[in-house]
């Protein structure tokens, strides 16, 4: 019986190396899998290299990642919000490479990763700092930018409910970058808020399914990052 | 041009926002950036329905929520608490943007730094050495959005002009502005540069003139 | 007030014009929207190109559409199937042009259409006939080949239950190409089983938003091809 | 080469299918083609579970309904009227073929006109002047699954080896079959060319040479 349930964080993420790439799902605090950030804190794999649309807010979840110095480089959209500290010093100080992608281009280089497209075309950046030293290539009349697939050796994931073999389903705005992580990664790693029976996802509602999934892990209640920040949790 | 000369009473934040909000057509798909640009959903025109698309995956995004149900992932892309209203949808980021690159959104408001006479708009860095870049989606919205209208102060708060021959700041697109509403005029980007489309109450042509770092020509009407 | 209903499927494809092409869903029967395809026989546009999977079967939907003289060029993946007649004849007397494009690239082609990627590259084709003329490309060792968008002026679309707004949900496989047609035609025409009220679909079950979609007509009792096949039914 | 010996007794087509499930691990997500790989799901050895894919949209695909409770709009890649099993889900095209395209399908199982010694596979054209091409998700398929098996008659039914040194047919794809189980033999492709791994009860090693259009090295333990 195919069974991808794992007891705990800490054995889901246990075989993370120094120097892996790891997507982590989420848009700000929605969908973000803090539980499984911090058991990759607790586990203390170093050299990484992140993707996720920010760096984190406050000192938990990804931004406790960051400031632990588990991180060598993000790949990300926007670096900078109103409540991210750790980032920016580490990156005045020189201590953290970036590298910035439009949002766009960043959800479809993944997508693409995931869907073994190996590079594509978009009018995203062109003329703009971002585009100098990518190919430029005008087809029917107009310029665009040449991007590779961007893939990863986990994804770190959140959703809502789950089924053992994998079938994910999320809440509001917490899809954002989840389902295409969970493509575009060697292993998907899943935190879900409850785990169901096997028919208790109707077919046609599956948004992630069950063979984009290798892990998963039940968090009943996940910790809400605005929360932590509110009260200065600082993560371990 | 002159950057120290006493301010000049122009349209409010507010009254920008409502000529925004008037030349955007009925049943528009529409993405506002953060700031001014989200006062338009305030002043929708009777008779007319605009459904919002925020860029991290939610269509027919509705107005922030009564204090105390804030759903944490129910977010916008300036990552503040609303509400879907009744016919929404949600959707993962390659489909959002799918939505942006395709050209599927009708109109995008956005704040600016600087704009060109050519619609070059730069809004996303200062390119200062210490700036922490950062362009979440902004890129992908100028490139694909069918019509890109910038809400805007006509100067910096220290007086310095926004519209310009040329950007001095990073590019996050070239030739993507139509319109650009400041507190001052209406301008339209055409193919001869800026022009005028509307002056606000009490501005003449010459003082938008004096604030305006390029060409401008004067409204057709007038 | 958004409405995108419309009365009739005759007045849904009424601006059709000589010439246009036109992306049909389904995938063999399932998703096929033959009213839709029926009122386009009415409304007797010619010189079409016609984007769909297959060649249809029998002589209804359609099949009689380019029974009818109506179709100058098919794009598809299986002109061949075991009731396809009419297309085959016209085939072999020269009468049709046909352009072969694997299944998994056609679908590509088309998402990449609705989602502004003007061109990718993929590894399905390389080696075979069907990448003569077209452009290789070595990335990371491996050989891929080019392959650009697809568009059409319409999409005619079947679905299951839709709202005034255009967001839509299908019947099971009848999903198959309707989605990514939705996004990449210009004018997207689409017949619903049924039209429910505005907050009849649950936002996290939508499968193609309303923004893809721009008339809509409701059609209770579809046709059902196969039905047609065993009582002989052709159309007109 | 003879085209004219008398016919071999070799494996059935169940016994062919057999060998290739015995063949897939426990947990794989499979893929298979139309015709005699369909009868591989009657085979699933005791404590495996394998998950089928159907390329038009359907993960979990179960065996065909009852007479009378058949869906038109529930069918598999060979338009026939299939069932879902429980932990089914529902996806369209493009999802599904970013399944095959990106590797996350295991295993697909599919017929042949001809295999070659280097593991070309022709399988969807004669390439005859009246033929209509119809080439459907195979080229896809063989590109993008991870392990490519073909199952089929050793010869054509003219007596003619379909194991050749270099397909005479249109190609659907380069170096992408693993193995191939004929009803005289599994014949794994190596880096050497075709190999023999296990010869049906009664074939001798001579006997699939003789019906083998290519160098055939023998079984490792033979």
């Amino acid at each position: 019986m195919i069974d991808k349930r794992i007891a705990t964080p800490a054995a889901a993420v246990a075989d993370i190396c120094d120097g892996a790439s790891v997507m982590i799902g989420g848009f700000g605090e929605a969908g973000s899998p803090i539980e499984l950030i911090h058991a990759l804190i607790d586990l203390g794999a170093r050299d990484l290299t992140v993707i996720n649309n920010n760096t984190g807010n406050g000192e938990a979840g990804l931004a406790a990642l960051i400031g632990n110095g588990q991180v060598r480089k993000m790949i990300c959209s926007y670096p900078r919000s109103s409540h991210s500290k750790v980032f920016p010093e580490l990156y005045r100080a020189g201590k953290i490479e970036l590298e910035i992608v439009p949002q766009g281009t960043l959800a479809e280089r993944i997508r693409a990763g995931g869907a073994g497209i190996p590079a594509f075309y978009t009018a995203s950046t062109v003329g703009t700092p971002l585009a100098e030293g990518k190919e430029i290539r005008n087809i029917n009349g107009r310029d665009y930018v040449m991007e590779y697939a961007l893939k990863a050796d986990y994804a770190l994931i959140k959703c809502e409910n789950a089924d053992r073999l994998g079938n994910l389903v999320y809440n509001k705005t917490a899809r954002n970058f989840n389902p295409v992580m969970c493509m575009a990664a060697t292993v998907t790693i899943v935190q879900a808020r409850k785990v169901v029976e096997v028919n208790g996802i109707d077919p046609e509602h599956v948004i992630t399914p069950g063979i984009f999934v290798d892990r998963l892990v039940e968090v009943t209640a996940p910790l809400i990052e605005s929360q932590l920040i509110a009260q200065g949790v600082r993560y371990p | 041009m002159t950057t120290n000369a006493p301010q000049i009473e122009g349209w409010s934040r507010e009254q920008m926002a409502e000529l925004v909000a008037a030349d955007i057509p009925d049943g528009s798909y529409v993405n506002l950036g953060i700031g001014i640009p989200e006062l338009v959903t305030k002043f929708v025109p009777d008779g007319r329905e605009f459904i919002y698309h925020t860029e991290n995956g939610l269509l027919g995004m509705g107005p922030a929520p009564a204090p105390g149900y804030e759903d944490p992932e129910l977010i916008n892309a300036g990552k503040k608490a609303v509400t879907a209203n009744p016919g929404a949808s949600y959707f993962h980021h390659a489909d959002s943007f799918a939505m942006i690159r395709g050209g599927h959104i009708d109109v995008c408001v956005l704040g600016a730094m600087q704009v060109s006479s050519n619609g070059d708009l730069a809004n996303w860095s200062t390119g200062a050495a210490d700036a922490i870049p950062a362009v979440g989606g902004a890129m992908d919205l100028v490139a694909g959005v069918k019509t890109i209208l910038v809400i805007t102060q006509h100067t910096t708060k220290t007086g310095l002009p926004k519209l310009v021959g040329q950007c001095s700041y990073p590019l996050t697109g070239i030739n993507v502005v139509t319109r650009v509403y400041s507190d001052l005029a209406i301008i339209d980007i055409t193919p001869d540069g800026f022009q005028v489309h509307k002056l606000a109450p009490g501005v003449s042509f010459k003082q938008v003139c004096d604030k305006t770092d390029a060409p401008l020509l004067p409204s057709k009407e007038s």
